[in-house]
């Protein structure tokens, strides 16, 4: 191997990616901060160009490269396309937000571009070195987003928080990899897959690394309890970047955590299944509970998504193609919930600027009935209540929960999932019970109003219409794993 | 006692005690000290085991660069010798209850290390192979071919810290005064100043009409 | 006696677990907090090139050279942040990081 | 026309979304013409779907308990697709609701003023969703039909309610969701054990008597709570007094039938064993609903609340009917569900009008309306008759039916449950008293007048109804009779067989 | 489809007058509605000659399918033979009558299109229970007279008594018909039907069936034979369910001379009767029939001893003189029975019309001890009253004379279980009947009047519109029992009767021909000594009654208050369940359901969140706390389980 190229081919759409970043990166430096606008706007098309890229890989084999240290197959380029999506989406949606606090610095796209690019080589990671680089690369970009405001202290504040769990959880991660690698001898997931049995033969010391590399990706993927740095960042962050947050690096960090579980530790499901049960039961009831006292719409999407993390964990839990599927589908939906929540948000402003707390969409309905009837599929869609898309997600991953024989973690589920309906009525409550306050300023970006558009549209009932080929989508993604 | 053993002790029991003074240390100068004394005892295990070229970086890139920063840094944000806060007593007995079953549990899992049968045939870049090369010329072997994916991705990662540290300090700040001749060359007299009546027991607005 | 495997791993576990306590039972300031990652990290990295010793790998050695590598990158970003934090509230206290909360 | 019956149910649920769509578009700089119009849009399109029902019941074959108007689509996977269909138990809860829109339109003509546009949208959606719930025949499909109806139904109560709304209607999408998420795991159950969303396959399948219980259980919680059964009742109350009249009308019209239809459909084809094994259960329930509830009705203050409870009372009468599991109790109750349907409909449009004019639901805020609104006092007069099951009215068949029934399957229940008879009586006559009867004394009450033209177009196509289907029930009992035989041969052959021997037994003893 | 006619020619009457009755005005209304019924009146007499005199055309009438769930079947259908045509005679003469009378009583009402509808409603619902030839359609009836009742009670609906009384009688007669619903089915379930001739045509395969009822095994046809007597205990108001009936006199009076006496209230007795067949499988129904009918006739007759209300007095003895007809068909009876029925039409109507006259002069007075002295002011009246009163106490060769004394002799004659009991309480109620009947008489008539002077002055006969009813009834009253005895309880019977209801040879009716002596003449006597003592107490020495109401003043008490019946049922059966009612609300759903389930859930809920959000403390230490006990957690768990195999490999 020594002195050959590696194949390229499987890496295009990360080349691509990160030689465009850094093209545009050295276009920023030279333009300065007045280019922002321009370099949003490459930087989403670079992200469509990668797309386009990596959908020419549709159809190939399974594939490795990079002395088997990454790997491109259909679940790779599944949640890449979902990556892209979530990172060009929060890229359109956040230019006016950042542009009304003076944060719009032409490294704001740049530093999205990389983290994505991080994020994709995470789901393609094919070995515990690459993944810990990938991961690394998206949360060192992710750190510094989330302090991005450094004018505001909330944002300064999220920012360190973030940091330091996330520093300790990749402390606790590679820790866990500096076990399992000791006691498999290998960091290849095909190898460690070999290697490692469960049940009776299971070595102690991988199960203990292997539980330290779930608490790493728990983190990731804000599980309870490692969930506490959720809301305050989500708070903090300037709210592009919360709406960032919730979306790809939870598709990557899922996908992640989806690939090791079922790559490299296939045989022993049933000792991380226990873990994932666990999470995902405290998770769900926790992102339930702590949502209904919030105050402030951003915390209480961090409590919801928390909430969502639990049901999609049972995805994984349920450890089957089944689960997986479901959970690659939850993601889907997940992501157009989520993403289109962040836009209204986004449009959540005032003369006096922007406003967060959920009292301030009083008698939305009378101000903006659109606005109003988007917010409340959202909230629905989030609900998981039939005829919105967030069902669907739910029905899935339940599904593979009973299919698994986890009932009693369904049944939790469910109940839960009424818990968490009370704060989504709340809210929708507030839109159309309460008496009207001031109206928000009229929406002036395109993007952000397409955005909200689009994914109402999808969340809604016509959603049902696409979940034919979505599911057929998660399904091929699904199928590449090794089960 | 063989001198190999001598030295793991000594590194390990300065290692070890050094790491309880970093977090227990009042000044935070001297937790730094304590750090970089840490990683020195550190090398000097990395030494023992054959790992010349870590042990090596570890010095350089960690004391030289890493550690500096955080003196620089803890000197720069002059920071006040903190008392204890009662919290910290306050949470000692569950929290050193806590770390002590994880530390058990973990040398014990350590404790139960063997060489395995199928692990040996696991090992992808097996040092037998490279028998006779030094650590630095085996590592040097495989870094830029083997994993010369993990050594980009490095790359960007140090981009991405860099674009990052960049962005976060770096101010352009507004307030501060720099001489623009240009504009002071173009600078005409009408734009300079202007006459105001003023009108008795009344004050004095200035229309602003340039600023 | 013989200075085995389990030795090394026993003086990284210790150091882990000072890392660990570093962060959450200090109440001094961020930055201890900064270093005891750096313990972390240096316990992990004397458990993987034990490992690779042991195990005749140099994947372990390169491993952790890639940690070193990161920590290094961390280490620049932590410190950032502190800096703008510290510019911006003017301690850096853990006690006193609790703006937003519940 | 071959057209018509290839797509009837598609056509009746697609029908009022693009009436819906329709009244989006309007705009009307004049606010006056703007509300008048998508008033007329709205009873346009649910005119146009009562219509199509017309050629549904004229098109359905009463002959066979096969599914009639089949539309099958793949739709997601292998198994779940778009599939709908009726047989003799779905079919007239459909015509039922088709039939009420139309006058729950007429009924807001002027009682809603505030967000027209989006209280006659919410209502066509909800109209299609009802629809939705009694055709479809898959179960995903259902699931789906049947909690989306939560949505608009909330929206209704909270947007349009009385003072205290917004607790009803959380209580109304908590409870009633947290009784159907059980259903939903048990329908997941169902989808992987059978390999199929087929309502039709999952009849055939038999599952496991072990499992059936759970299974039984889970949907049992969802419908009991629809129904809404004692002693997860309380939320019905609440909803219906904070209601706007129109949304009283469809709750206690259609809504509160799909618990009823949901054990027919589900619990009785599909858990056969578990059924019969805790059919005692719910009749025990439904005996202490039955009294309880009209005792409580008895000493209601607020008109609403006690027709509500009257309406708990009613549906105990249902689940007896549906769970002594012979043919009468079954046909009885469905048809005494749809009876109530109309009843109690026409008791809250009752209930409507008298607010409408007063705004308050308080018993002693009115008394001797029959002195200056006659008609109206007729008319509720007649419908708390019909109510109460007096002979000639759709309210004594199918009470009578059930207990009939019910009497065959033991004497204890139809004991039990005719004492409900009895008090229903008392707490209707007595409401009448105090709202109708009595000298007119306030100044406000005497104010009132009666009813208007539109109120008695409302009224008249209910009175006929409820007269026909008193008088000649069997045009409504004739649809039925197929697929309730098909449903009991099937699942309880023995129970059957129990009801002949109990006469053999007495025939032998002799 | 004279049938057809009969029954339904007052349905239009009231649809018209109902529904169009605004329209087409007052007169039009009542012109409408009384022709109407008195076409089918006509009819009746007609077809009762053609069935009952002439045997033509016995046959069932099918109208309409009604109900056919399962095996359970029903249609509308009219059953024609003596006993319907009998009841179809008495049931629309005299609501003819009434139809007629009301005019000139009703003549100062503004509602008067509204009462007329009442009462065709009335009139065809029961003609509906009288036709009907299944027990379903006889209860469509049962309840649809009972609405009627229920609607005419509280035809003055402005006053709360009339409302209350009017709830009372429906939710009463809801109590039998709870009985009654529950016979039918238990007779479906025995007999797989409901259709009168196809019960009869087994009641012999079945006539030792058992069916279980309320956990027991008992006599089917005893089961069934008892749950419908209950429905007819409630229509007919005997012992125990007759609080309804005093009440009901709150309606206008032609309301109760037409439904409270003639018709409506003798549903019952025609119950019993049209299912004589099954009855007589059932000697314990039988003898609880007896005893009930005895003890009414008993009871009723002693509150009516000292009630001052002209009409309830009549109310009473209504009460009672139901009384005799139960225990006439518990002896077996049943012509008897019917006979009574049918003459206790036209005197009781009689009376009830002709105090209705007398309230009617006396500016709607009802309290007797207003009265008095009206004798010469409304001579007619008083000679109908008179007629009815001689016709009632049973005068010789009067109506009542022949029914009554049959019934007394039968309960003498017979030997079925309680006929003893209801032969000494028909003996004893019979000389009370004479004494109020009298008191009633007297009170009203003779003596000084004690009403006031202006009321007293103006005080008139009735118009003729009410009169010529009054006399057609007389006549009624006069001769019906000498013409029709022969063919309803005498030799004639079975022709008459025709199979209709049962009768034998050498049954008990035959005995009683021939009973003698004392007890064929008891009656008599008992007539003649409670005219005596009423004339001493209430011509001679007008002190006395007050006397003896002091006297014993507890025994005064407990009569006038009725026996405590309606004090004795507030206390036990209204106020409990009111109580229990408020209880169950307030206590039940509010307390309890809603405090443990929703109400108690979500507040649960919400406590359980505000603490857990104090564990979000915001500090980053707390957080990290979290992870690694997270962390440790799991750890520990998997230590603790494979501490066994501490293993690599």
């Amino acid at each position: 191997m020594t002195g050959q190229l590696p194949n390229l081919v499987p890496v295009l759409p990360e080349l691509t990616l990160a030689i465009g970043s850094m093209i545009l990166l050295m276009f920023g430096v030279f333009r300065g901060n007045k280019s922002f606008s321009q370099v949003t706007m490459l930087s989403i098309a670079l992200l469509v160009i990668t797309g386009f890229v990596l959908l020419n890989q549709v159809g190939f084999e399974r594939q490795l490269t990079f002395n088997d240290m990454f790997v491109s197959d259909s679940f790779a380029i599944f949640t890449k396309v979902l990556i892209l999506i979530g990172s060009g989406i929060a890229m359109l949606i956040s230019s006016d937000y950042l542009k009304d606090h003076e944060i719009a610095k032409f490294e704001y796209p740049i530093l999205i571009l990389l983290a994505t690019l991080g994020m994709m080589l995470m789901v393609s990671a094919n070995s515990l070195l690459s993944l810990y680089m990938g991961l690394e690369l998206q949360s060192l970009a992710l750190y510094v987003l989330a302090a991005m405001n450094r004018d505001r202290t909330r944002s300064t504040e999220a920012g360190l928080k973030y940091f330091v769990l996330g520093a300790l959880s990749s402390g606790m991660l590679l820790y866990g990899i500096s076990l399992i690698y000791g006691f498999s001898g290998s960091v290849n997931f095909d190898v460690l897959a070999e290697t490692l049995k469960g049940g009776a033969d299971a070595s102690l010391g991988v199960i203990i690394g292997m539980v330290f590399m779930i608490s790493g990706f728990a983190f990731k993927v804000s599980a309870v309890p490692f969930h506490m740095w959720t809301p305050d960042v989500y708070e903090g962050s300037p709210t592009p970047v919360t709406a960032f947050f919730a979306a790809a690096p939870k598709v990557a960090a899922f996908g992640l955590f989806i690939r090791v579980m079922i790559s490299a530790f296939p045989e022993m499901q049933h000792e991380w299944q226990q873990v994932v049960i666990f999470i995902s039961l405290a998770s769900m009831i926790a992102g339930a509970l702590l949502a209904l006292v919030q105050k402030n719409i951003k915390r209480l999407m961090a409590y919801s998504s928390i909430g969502h993390i639990g049901y999609g964990l049972m995805g994984l839990a349920a450890g089957t193609e089944k689960g997986i599927e479901a959970l690659l589908i939850y993601l889907a939906i997940y992501l157009t919930m989520t993403l289109g929540s962040f836009a209204a948000i986004l449009t959540m402003r005032r003369a006096d600027g922007m406003v967060e707390d959920i009292e301030d969409l009083s008698g939305l309905s009378r101000n903006n009935l659109p606005m109003a009837i988007a917010i409340a599929t959202f909230m629905f869609s989030l609900a998981g209540i039939p005829l919105l898309a967030g069902f669907l997600g739910k029905w899935y991953v339940f599904l593979a929960a009973v299919d698994a024989g986890l009932i009693p973690l369904a049944v939790v589920g469910v109940v839960t999932s009424v818990v968490g309906a009370f704060y989504y009525l709340n809210i929708i409550k507030i839109m159309f019970f309460n008496e009207p306050v001031d109206a928000f300023e009229p929406v002036g970006s395109r993007s952000l109003s397409a955005v909200i558009g689009v994914s109402a549209i999808l969340n809604s009932p016509v959603g049902y219409l696409l979940i034919a080929p979505l599911t057929a989508a998660a399904a091929w993604g699904a199928s590449s794993l090794i089960f | 006692m063989a001198l190999p053993a001598l030295a793991f002790w000594l590194f390990a029991s300065i290692t070890v005690a050094s790491g309880l003074l970093v977090i227990s240390a009042r000044n935070p100068v001297h937790s730094v000290l304590w750090l970089i004394l840490a990683f020195f005892s550190a090398a000097g295990l990395f030494v023992l085991m054959g790992a010349e070229f870590l042990a090596m970086l570890l010095i350089i890139v960690y004391v030289g660069a890493v550690a500096v920063l955080f003196l620089f840094v803890v000197m720069m944000l002059d920071i006040n010798f903190t008392e204890l806060r009662q919290g910290f007593l306050q949470y000692l007995p569950i929290g050193a209850l806590i770390g002590l079953i994880l530390a058990v549990e973990l040398i014990t899992i350590g404790a139960a290390w063997q060489f395995g049968p199928d692990v040996a045939s696991n090992a992808a870049s097996p040092v037998a192979a490279s028998n006779g090369v030094s650590n630095i010329e085996a590592l040097g072997a495989i870094i830029y071919t083997d994993y010369i994916y993990a050594f980009q991705v490095a790359g960007l990662v140090l981009l991405v810290a860099m674009i990052g540290a960049i962005v976060l300090t770096l101010r352009t700040r507004p307030g501060v005064r720099r001489q623009n001749i240009a504009k002071q060359v173009a600078r005409r007299p009408e734009e300079a100043f202007e006459l105001v009546d003023v009108e008795k027991g009344e004050g004095v607005s200035i229309p602003s009409k340039q600023r | 006696m013989d200075i085995g495997l389990g030795h090394y791993l026993t003086v990284a576990a210790i150091l882990f677990v000072f890392g660990i306590f570093g962060i959450f039972l200090n109440r001094k300031n961020v930055i201890i907090i900064l270093m005891s990652v750096e313990l972390m990290l240096l316990a992990v990295n004397i458990n993987l090139v034990a490992f690779s010793t042991h195990l005749n790998d140099l994947v372990g050695q390169v491993f952790a050279m890639f940690v070193l590598t990161v920590a290094a990158a961390e280490a620049a970003i932590g410190l950032a942040i502190l800096v703008i934090y510290f510019r911006k509230r003017g301690t850096i206290a853990v006690e006193d990081i609790n703006q937003m909360k519940g | 026309m071959e057209f018509l019956d290839n797509y009837l149910l598609s056509l009746m649920m697609l029908a009022p979304l693009v009436g819906a769509l329709f009244i989006l578009m309007i705009r009307n700089p004049d606010k006056d013409v703007e509300k008048r119009n998508i008033r007329q849009v709205a009873l346009l399109t649910t005119v146009v779907t009562f219509i199509l029902s017309m050629f549904l019941w004229a098109g359905f074959d009463n002959s066979t308990a096969e599914f009639q108007f089949v539309e099958k689509y793949k739709w997601i996977g292998d198994s779940i697709s778009y599939y709908i269909g009726v047989d003799g138990i779905s079919v007239l809860f459909i015509i039922l609701t088709a039939f009420l829109m139309p006058i729950v339109i007429l009924s807001s003509w002027e009682a809603v003023e505030t967000r027209v546009k989006e209280y006659m949208i919410a209502f066509l959606v909800l109209e299609t969703l009802m629809i939705g719930v009694f055709s479809a025949l898959d179960i995903f499909l259902f699931y789906v039909f049947f909690e989306g109806g939560l949505i608009p139904m909330y929206l209704i109560i909270g947007v349009w309610g009385g003072v205290n709304r917004i607790y009803a209607s959380f209580k109304f999408f908590l409870y009633t969701l947290l009784g159907s998420v059980f259903m939903l795991i048990a329908v997941l159950y169902m989808f992987i054990e059978a390999g199929t969303t087929d309502i039709p396959a999952l009849m055939e399948h038999g599952f496991d008597p072990n499992v059936q219980t759970w299974l039984w259980f889970a949907f049992f919680a969802s419908f009991a709570v629809k129904m809404p059964m004692w002693p997860v009742h309380t939320w019905l109350p609440d909803a219906h007094v904070q209601a706007p009249t129109a949304g009283s009308v469809i709750l206690a019209g259609v809504l509160l039938k799909m618990g009823g239809y949901g054990f027919l459909r589900f619990s009785l084809p599909m858990f056969p064993e578990a059924t019969q094994e805790f059919a005692w259960l719910v009749l025990a329930l439904s005996i202490i609903a039955v009294i309880y509830t009209s005792l409580v009705a008895l000493v209601q203050e607020d008109i609403k609340k006690l027709i509500a409870y009257s309406s708990v009372a009613h549906m105990g009468f249902v689940t007896i009917g549906i769970f002594v599991l012979n043919t009468n109790g079954i046909e009885g109750s469905i048809f005494q569900m749809l009876s109530h349907g109309v009843v109690s409909g026409a008791l809250f449009l009752g209930v409507g009008v008298i607010y409408d004019r007063l705004h308050t639901r308080e018993i002693k805020r009115y008394g001797g309306l029959a002195n200056n609104m006659k008609l109206y006092a007729v008319t509720f007069v007649f419908f708390s008759m019909a109510s109460i099951g007096l002979p000639g009215t759709s309210g004594f068949v199918g009470e009578f039916i059930v207990l009939n029934g019910a009497f065959t399957y033991n004497s204890w229940v139809a004991f039990g449950a005719a004492f409900g008879v009895i008090l229903g009586a008392a707490y209707m006559l007595y409401l009448v008293w105090r709202l109708l009867f009595g000298e007119l004394t306030k100044d406000d009450v005497k104010a009132m007048p009666d009813l208007n033209l539109r109120e008695k177009v409302i009224f008249a196509p209910l009175i006929a109804v409820v007269i026909w289907m008193g008088v000649y029930p069997n045009s409504f009992l004739e649809p039925i009779h197929a697929s309730v035989a098909n449903l009991i041969d099937k699942n309880f052959p023995i129970v059957a067989e129990e009801q002949v021997n109990t006469t053999a037994a007495s025939q032998a003893s002799h | 489809m004279i049938y057809k006619a009969i029954v339904f020619l007052p349905l239009i009457g009231f649809l018209i007058a109902g529904i169009g009755g605004r329209q087409i005005g007052d007169r039009a209304s009542q012109l409408v509605t009384a022709i109407l019924v008195s076409a089918s009146a006509v009819m009746s007499w007609y077809v009762f000659i053609e069935v009952a005199m002439l045997h033509n055309a016995v046959n069932t009438v099918t109208v309409l399918e009604w109900v056919k769930s399962g095996t359970l079947e029903f249609n509308w259908a009219l059953k024609i033979d003596t006993l319907t045509v009998v009841m179809l005679v008495v049931v629309n003469s005299v609501s003819a009558l009434v139809h007629w009378y009301s005019m000139g009583y009703m003549a100062d009402d503004p509602h008067k299109p509204r009462f007329f509808a009442y009462l065709s409603l009335f009139t065809f619902a029961m003609l509906m229970l009288v036709t009907s030839d299944n027990l379903v359609q006889m209860f469509f009836g049962w309840e649809g007279v009972g609405l009627a009742s229920y609607l005419l009670i509280g035809f003055w609906f402005k006053k709360p008594s009339a409302n209350a009384a009017a709830i009372k009688a429906f939710v009463v007669n809801r109590v039998g018909d709870f009985g009654f619903s529950l016979g039918i089915f238990a007779a479906f379930v025995v007999f797989g039907t409901a259709v009168f001739d196809d019960i009869f045509a087994n009641v012999e395969t079945y006539k030792d069936a058992t069916i279980s009822f309320l956990g027991h095994d008992y006599h089917a046809i005893t089961v069934i034979s008892l749950l419908l007597f209950v429905g007819a205990m409630g229509k007919s108001a005997q012992l125990g369910l007759h609080t309804w009936l005093p009440d009901a006199m709150e309606g206008p009076t032609p309301v109760s001379a037409l439904i409270h006496a003639a018709t409506m209230v003798t549903a019952g007795v025609f119950l019993v009767a049209r299912f004589s067949p099954v009855f007589e499988y059932s000697p314990d129904a039988l003898t609880v029939v007896t005893v009930v009918g005895a003890a009414t006739a008993f009871f009723a007759a002693t509150v009516g001893l000292v009630q001052n209300d002209i009409k309830r007095v009549i109310a009473y003895s209504t009460c009672s003189q139901l009384g005799y007809m139960f225990f006439a068909l518990g002896v077996s009876a049943y012509g008897a029975a019917i006979f009574h029925l049918f003459t206790h039409a036209f005197f009781k109507a009689l009376l009830f019309l002709g105090a209705g006259s007398v309230i009617h002069a006396m500016h709607h007075e009802q309290d007797m001890r207003k009265m008095g002295g009206l004798m010469k002011k409304i001579p007619i009246t008083f000679t109908a009253m008179l007629v009815g009163t001689l016709a009632l106490t049973g005068f010789p060769f009067l109506s009542g004379f022949y029914s009554k004394d049959i019934i007394i002799e039968a309960a003498y004659a017979s030997h079925a279980g309680g006929s003893s009991f209801a032969y000494i309480m028909g003996v004893l109620a019979a000389l009370m009947t004479s004494f109020y009947s009298w008191r009633l008489a007297f009170l009203t008539f003779n003596g000084e009047t004690r009403a006031d002077k202006h009321t007293f002055d103006h005080a008139h006969e009735s118009p003729i519109v009410m009169l010529v009813p009054l006399i057609l009834l007389s006549i009624g009253a006069v001769f019906a029992g000498w013409f029709f005895h022969e063919a309803f309880v005498g030799e004639e019977r079975f022709t008459f009767w025709s199979g209709a209801i049962v009768t034998s040879a050498g049954d008990v009716l035959d005995e009683a021909h021939h009973v003698h002596g004392l007890a064929k003449w008891a009656p008599t006597v008992m007539m003649v000594l409670g005219f005596v003592i009423a004339a001493i107490f209430y011509l001679r020495k007008t002190d006395l009654p007050k006397k003896t109401a002091e006297m014993w003043d507890g025994l005064y008490a407990f009569l006038l208050n009725k026996w405590y019946f309606d004090e004795l049922y507030n206390f036990a059966i209204i106020k409990p369940s009111l109580w229990l009612g408020r209880f169950l609300w307030k206590r039940g759903d509010e307390k309890t359901i809603d405090g443990f389930g929703p109400d108690g859930i979500s507040a649960l809920v919400a406590g359980i969140a505000a603490r857990a959000r104090k564990l979000q403390s915001g500090y980053v230490y707390h957080y990290a706390f979290a992870m690694i006990i997270g962390l440790a957690i799991a750890v520990t768990w998997f230590m603790s389980q494979g501490g066994s195999q501490v293993a690599g490999h």
